[in-house]
């Protein structure tokens, strides 16, 4: 198969975003606007083609999914370790394309409708292309340095989008917070990667995933601290990607992210870059499930499922929407990475990791359309939060339904996306890990609860006053809902399993009846108590909340880890360790370099007495020279 | 020639009076006093020049004719110093040693 | 008898230096320099210099203690006691020309001068002639080079003495 | 004329052409077009040195040998290898920058100029000489109008910090001059003349005792102009008073003289003093990476800021030095180049904001890219550049440097000294986004002042100059560490 043509994929945005880039000062709005979106139209049509070429007609050989590389070095280190920049086509790289083609192309049209009007609307969509850009040079990376390379580029991305409203202080320092938390996990992320590259001697996740190659063999042959070095290089890497993930304890700065504009938060915060640590464990998922029996790929299962359910306890008592969303992004992420950790290798025991990209994919097009459904609300209604809004299922038909779409597919509602890759998450746990199966099924439920609340809240529930009355959104921004939510109907009738297995070998995926009935009985019974809450105005979720006394306030501080960051950060590290050294700086090490220059001024200001200016002085000193050199004269010439 | 005088005890007293000016120089405070001490040491040295040319060298007139120098520079040396004193404490109202000083940065 | 004579003289000497550089009282300072040049005169005298000695007694007693006279009236209250030098800074300065002497005495009296007996006179006739003559070893060379030093000096002397015109700056300085 | 002798020709008759130029407009013109002729030369000796290098494979190349003082075998004698040349390229950048920054400076133009461009001949006699008396010359040459540009065109307390900042590096000079002397009187241990030149040097088998003594000596003489900690002091003072174009004269290439000589002298000479003394230097400088950028948190001053950075980030091309790798000596030599332009620029920016505002107080500047968004731009991309960023030179320096680091020494002390120089990249990420956020981001703060001058073309072209190298060396390195890792070769090999 000829990939040749994939280069321009990730080049098209590039190029846009350098045209922008430079000329954001020159180009009008409007054309800046159709230039994104047509880059990214053409991107996105080259990527579902490479998808149909890839999946359909010629990625196979007798039944495996080919891996096609095209590379050059980037840069030397030794003959061997080298970093190269270049594609790499497998059935997960292929599958991410369509991901962040389709909701990238979608947000770019729908921020044509929802930033119109913002003074940096070229800028904005300059960040989207760079963004997009560095989102592909990600998923097609073809070795970890690749990987950090665009990891780190996707990092500034978000950052510069988090930020975009840079006179805000709230979005700066929600900016600030995002890039140095996943600053602080690709720290783990690069000395994982430097282990690696001593260890394994190279970066190539042809040569790294090979279940044959010496790599995976030997990994367990130098060992450090009751674990072999490999094992701990990708726990590393791992917390990058779970800094990127936002799961717990790095996902602090997700919440935050959310001062971003609402469509970013779709892109970005929900849809793609979070998914970029899932995807980097399915990357590298053979070294996960091989290496030393698996021991990473439990620490994923583990930090999956907590973060899942911690996330879905704090979504239940946000107030703002969009951090309801973030939170639940959190959640389903965490829900990837537990598909993840409870996945096997061969046949039909890689279910977890077919649910798991499974998930990835129906969730970016379900929880793209929340957040930009979520955006129109806000365009309507001017305010985050819950409390200003109620009762606009009559001015916002379209969005609500979409809404709605998007909420049953995430409730695991059959015949929606979200229940098909749920499902088959609970399967791979079921047939694992029972304790991790029960935390899964109970956030299903918990889930449901919550998004059906804000959905409640919003289209239903009383009327509020609103100063402006609230209308429907523009078509720009409502086509993208539309499709959005067409993709979320069908998404799930995709027969993933065909497509995309750790192995790379297709396999039929079965309904398993009792367990689909069960999950859904779950989400049912989470809707019905959100219908019972929120449909209508009541005091009940007021009862209930004081009912959990204490546990529902840490809830909705997030359990104060907001704080404890605080503490950290401004308390240890600034108070603590940089104020001291800038002291210390300035009090002990200039301190002894002005010391000595002083004291040496001191011994001159002493010597100086010497040369008083007064003519008696030195007559003294000449007498007494004299009769010293006479002395001397008169001892020598007597010996 | 002095009689029952030998050179070496005109010689002690030179080097006492010598001496003694030098002690003047050093610790009197102030200018004309310092100028009465070099007279001393001056006449100390001219005493000395006298009495060598004398006892050594009868024949010869160099050592008196060097005083009679001398005592023509010694009087040069005084006015000149007489009048830059008199124009310093026209200028700092002062002939003291400790208010001279300035020439010491 | 001569022996005497020297004797008493020295002590007029050395006694009346001693209280020159230590009097208080500046023109008492003056008046015993005065005593200390008349004895060196007298000095002269003895060792039968009389031109010499008239010089000294001329010069020195009749003029440069007449100008410091002057001076010292120019520019002190005669009353004034003068400030004396610290006690440490006295002493030190006096165990310093002590050493020195003691110096001085040792190289002195460990060298042997080769005294010629003699009673040659020497008259002003022989001085003038040799500091007149300009044959080998004449005198007339320095001789010239000092009355212009003289000149000099003088004229220098009523330079300095002399100082800038003046004028209200210098009017608060006096 | 050889290609190498022009690079002191060339700004030496342009300063003969200064002191017969009169006026503002004549005087500037006239440096920025000596600037423009050294930045060809320079330019046109990387293309020369590809050509010769094909067909000559001596260490230096260009080589050019005159006697210049007999009695003590001292030579005027030159030469260039892949990493002076990348030095030379930079230096001939960043002094044309600069003079496009000081366009503007009015009290003694000429003179400022002259002594900006006395400065850039020591810094190109450092990088040409082999002779390491003539090096040692030149390193005084372009130390010495260091004083002068701050004592006189300074800010703030002036007098004092070119007093530190000369005294600390007299000192160093000091002790390095004894180095070089006990290398000198060493040269003979194999029976040959005593001689300065580095190259006749290498082949003497010195006496371990006389490297022990004498690599410290050495060492510590160069790395004091690279801030090695806690020698630093006179950096953060310095820069904090001296003007734009000096500072980014000072750090951008100045401070790279010290790494410069460590690796060509004191590394290549002294191999088995740098083998012995390593482990206890690459302490201080790791120190310094982490110390320097914990204090960088700290300040409020702009230019401080940027101090403490440069201690960090050179303390990053010390430690890369000292792990006596060839990779990391690789990255060591990009840092310097990474850090050059991405420093000069960043103190090229604070002077323009400080020209247009008249602080640097970090706590009195907000929002600035709403009415300056040219420099804002630059200012976040730079910011960006400097804390490592994909794209950019950073990067490409810093990755060279951790896997050097890496595959060397794979002892505990030196793998958790590594793993404390890497985390540096997030205090250092910490710092620069607290800066960009404050000062660029953020409400306006100056709100009486809603409309500052734009950046005039002469500061854009400065800008650029120093932009285009950056994103070139981030975006395609290979050619560059490729020539520079050939060049490494012969040196590397003493110490491995």
């Amino acid at each position: 198969m000829n990939i040749s043509y994939t280069v321009l994929i990730p080049l098209i945005p590039l190029a846009v975003f350098l045209l922008l880039g430079l000329n954001s000062q020159k180009i009008k709005p409007a054309i800046s606007g159709y230039i994104g979106v047509l880059g990214l139209s053409v991107s996105a049509a080259l990527s579902f083609y490479t998808a149909y070429q890839y999946f359909l007609v010629d990625g196979k050989v007798d039944d495996v999914y080919q891996t096609f590389v095209n590379k050059s070095v980037w840069m030397n280190f030794t003959e061997t370790l080298h970093i190269d920049i270049g594609i790499l086509i497998d059935p997960i790289s292929v599958m991410m394309l369509v991901v962040v083609s389709t909701v990238s192309l979608m947000v770019h049209i729908y921020s044509r409708g929802y930033m119109k009007g913002d003074e940096g609307y070229t800028r904005f969509f300059a960040y989207l292309s760079l963004f997009t850009f560095s989102m592909y040079g990600l998923v097609l990376a073809t070795n970890l340095f690749q990987i950090y390379i665009f990891w780190e580029l996707v990092g500034v991305s978000s950052f510069l989008l988090i930020g975009y409203y840079y006179t805000k202080p709230s979005a700066v320092s929600a900016a600030k917070k995002a890039f140095i938390v996943t600053r602080f996990a690709d720290l783990g992320f690069l000395i994982g990667i430097l282990i690696m590259g001593y260890y394994a001697g190279s970066y190539d996740f042809e040569t790294l995933n090979n279940p044959e190659g010496s790599v995976i063999l030997n990994g367990a042959s130098t060992s450090f601290m009751g674990l072999s070095v490999i094992t701990w290089a990708l726990l590393l890497i791992f917390m990058g990607g779970a800094g990127k993930s936002a799961m717990f304890p790095l996902h602090i700065w997700l919440p935050d992210a959310m001062e971003g504009p609402t469509p970013v938060s779709a892109l970005i915060h929900a849809a793609t870059m979070v998914v970029a640590g899932v995807f980097l464990v399915a990357r590298l998922f053979p070294m996960f499930y091989f290496v030393e029996n698996g021991f990473a790929l439990n620490i994923v299962a583990y930090v999956g499922a907590f973060s899942a359910l911690f996330a879905a306890i704090i979504a239940i008592t946000q107030t703002d929407i969009k951090r309801v969303l973030a939170f639940s992004t959190m959640s389903q992420l965490g829900y990837m990475m537990l598909a993840l950790g409870v996945s096997g290798y061969d046949g039909h025991e890689g279910v977890g990791y077919m649910a798991s990209m499974f998930h990835l994919f129906t969730h970016a097009m379900f929880k793209a359309l929340l957040f930009l459904g979520a955006g129109s609300v806000i365009h309507a209604v001017h305010s985050n939060y819950l409390k200003d809004m109620g009762g606009l299922y009559k001015y916002m038909p379209i969005t609500n339904i979409t809404f709605l779409i998007a909420a049953l597919a995430i409730a695991g509602v059959p015949p929606f996306a979200g229940f098909w890759s749920k499902d088959e998450i609970l399967v791979a746990a079921f047939e694992h890990n029972k304790f991790i199966y029960y935390i899964g099924v109970f956030v299903a439920g918990l889930t449901a609860f919550y998004m059906f609340r804000i959905y409640f809240g919003i289209f239903w529930g009383k009327e509020k006053t609103y100063e402006h009355k609230p209308h429907e959104s523009p078509l720009s921004m409502t086509i993208p809902l539309m499709v959005l939510a067409l993709l979320s109907v069908v998404a799930g009738f995709i027969p993933f399993s065909e497509f995309i297995t750790p192995d790379k070998v297709g396999f039929e995926a079965h309904l398993n009846y009792p367990l689909a009935a069960i999950a859904t009985g779950v989400g049912l019974f989470g809707i019905f108590f959100a219908w019972i809450f929120y449909k209508n105005e009541n005091s009940l979720s007021d009862t209930y909340a004081k009912a959990f006394g204490p546990f529902y306030k840490w809830a909705s501080d997030k359990f104060y880890f907001d704080e404890i960051y605080l503490f950290i950060t401004k308390k240890i590290i600034f108070n603590l360790i940089s104020a001291p050294i800038a002291k210390f700086d300035k009090k002990y090490v200039d301190g002894t370099m002005e010391g000595i220059g002083n004291k040496t001024i001191l011994i001159s200001n002493k010597i100086k007495g010497i040369q008083s200016g007064k003519f008696q002085d030195y007559a003294f000193s000449f007498v007494m020279g004299a009769v010293i050199i006479a002395l001397v004269f008169i001892y020598l010439w007597t010996n | 020639m002095i009689a029952g005088i030998s050179i070496y005890e005109i010689l002690t007293v030179t080097s006492i009076l010598f001496f003694i000016g030098i002690y003047g120089f050093i610790t009197r405070k102030n200018l004309i006093s310092v100028l009465i001490s070099i007279e001393l040491i001056l006449n100390a040295s001219v005493v000395n020049f006298v009495v060598i040319n004398k006892y050594l060298y009868p024949d010869m007139l160099q050592g008196v004719i060097f005083a009679i120098f001398i005592i023509a520079v010694a009087a040069a040396e005084t006015a000149l110093a007489v009048s830059i004193i008199i124009n310093l404490y026209r200028q700092i109202s002062s002939v003291e040693v400790k208010d001279t000083e300035i020439m010491k940065y | 008898m001569e022996k005497y004579i020297f004797y008493i003289l020295s002590v007029i000497i050395i006694v009346f230096a001693v209280a020159s550089v230590s009097s208080r009282k500046m023109l008492r300072s003056v008046i015993y320099l005065l005593f200390v040049l008349c004895g060196i005169a007298g000095i002269y005298f003895l060792i039968d210099y009389n031109f010499l000695a008239a010089i000294q007694l001329t010069v020195y007693a009749g003029g440069i203690i007449v100008l410091i006279i002057f001076s010292v009236l120019l520019v002190h209250h005669i009353e004034m006691e003068l400030e004396m030098a610290k006690v440490s800074r006295k002493i030190l300065t006096g165990l310093l020309c002590l050493l020195g002497l003691a110096v001085f005495l040792y190289t002195i009296y460990n060298n042997d001068f080769n005294v010629v007996e003699n009673q040659v006179t020497t008259t002003t006739y022989d001085i003038g002639a040799k500091l007149l003559s300009y044959d080998a070893g004449g005198f007339i060379l320095p001789f010239e080079v000092i009355s212009l030093l003289l000149l000099a000096s003088m004229i220098g002397a009523i330079v300095i003495a002399k100082g800038r015109k003046l004028n209200d700056k210098n009017n608060e300085a006096l | 004329m050889d290609i190498l002798t022009l690079f002191i020709i060339v700004p030496v008759l342009t300063i003969i052409a200064l002191v017969f130029s009169k006026g503002l407009e004549r005087t500037r013109v006239v440096s920025m077009i000596g600037s423009i002729i050294q930045l060809g030369m320079a330019i046109n000796l990387v293309f020369a040195y590809f050509k010769e290098r094909a067909v000559n494979d001596g260490i230096m190349v260009f080589t050019k040998d005159v006697v210049w003082f007999k009695n003590f075998n001292i030579h005027y004698n030159i030469g260039v290898d892949g990493i002076s040349v990348a030095l030379i390229l930079l230096t001939a950048i960043v002094v044309l920058a600069g003079v496009f920054i000081s366009w503007k400076t009015s009290e003694l133009p000429k003179e400022f100029f002259i002594s900006l461009i006395v400065l850039s001949v020591g810094v190109y006699g450092v990088f040409i000489s082999i002779d390491l008396f003539t090096l040692f010359v030149f390193f005084e040459i372009a130390v010495i109008p260091m004083y002068l540009l701050i004592g006189i065109w300074g800010s703030g307390p002036r007098e004092y910090s070119a007093m530190k900042l000369t005294i600390m590096l007299m000192a160093a000079s000091a002790v390095l001059l004894v180095g070089i002397l006990g290398i000198y009187f060493n040269s003979n241990a194999d029976g040959g003349p005593l001689t300065f030149n580095i190259l006749d040097i290498a082949q003497v088998n010195i006496p371990e005792a006389a490297q022990k003594l004498f690599f410290p000596l050495v060492f510590i003489g160069f790395a004091v102009i690279s801030a090695l900690f806690p020698f630093h002091t006179w950096s953060p003072d310095g820069h904090a008073s001296a003007p734009t174009a000096v500072s980014m004269l000072h750090a951008g290439v100045l401070m790279k003289l010290g790494g410069y000589g460590v690796f060509r002298v004191a590394m290549y000479l002294l191999p088995l003093g740098a083998i012995h003394w390593s482990w206890f230097f690459i302490i201080l400088a790791a120190t310094g990476v982490v110390y320097g950028a914990f204090s960088a948190i700290r300040q409020t001053d702009l230019k401080y800021i940027n101090a403490y950075a440069s201690v960090s980030h050179l303390g990053l091309v010390l430690f890369a030095l000292l792990t006596l790798n060839k990779i990391a000596w690789n990255g060591a030599i990009i840092q310097s180049l990474s850090h050059g332009l991405l420093t000069a620029m960043f103190f090229a920016l604070i002077g323009m904001i400080y020209g247009r505002t008249h602080t640097r107080d970090i706590t009195k500047l907000g929002g600035m890219m709403k009415i300056l968004p040219f420099i804002g731009a630059i200012y976040v991309i730079t910011g960006l550049a400097y804390l490592g960023l994909p794209g950019f030179s950073g990067f490409v320096a810093e990755m060279n440097i951790f896997v050097g680091a890496f595959q060397q020494n794979p002892d505990t002390f030196h793998r958790v000294l590594t793993v404390l120089v890497v985390s540096s990249i997030v205090v250092t990420s910490v710092y620069i986004l607290r800066l960009v956020g404050k000062i660029m981001m953020g409400p306006l703060i100056t709100n009486d002042v809603q409309d500052l001058p734009r950046a005039t073309w002469y500061e854009k072209t400065g800008i650029l100059l120093l932009m285009i190298p950056v994103i070139g060396i981030g975006v395609a390195p290979l050619w560059l560490s490729d020539m520079i890792m050939k060049s490494l070769e012969p040196f590397i090999q003493g110490v491995l």
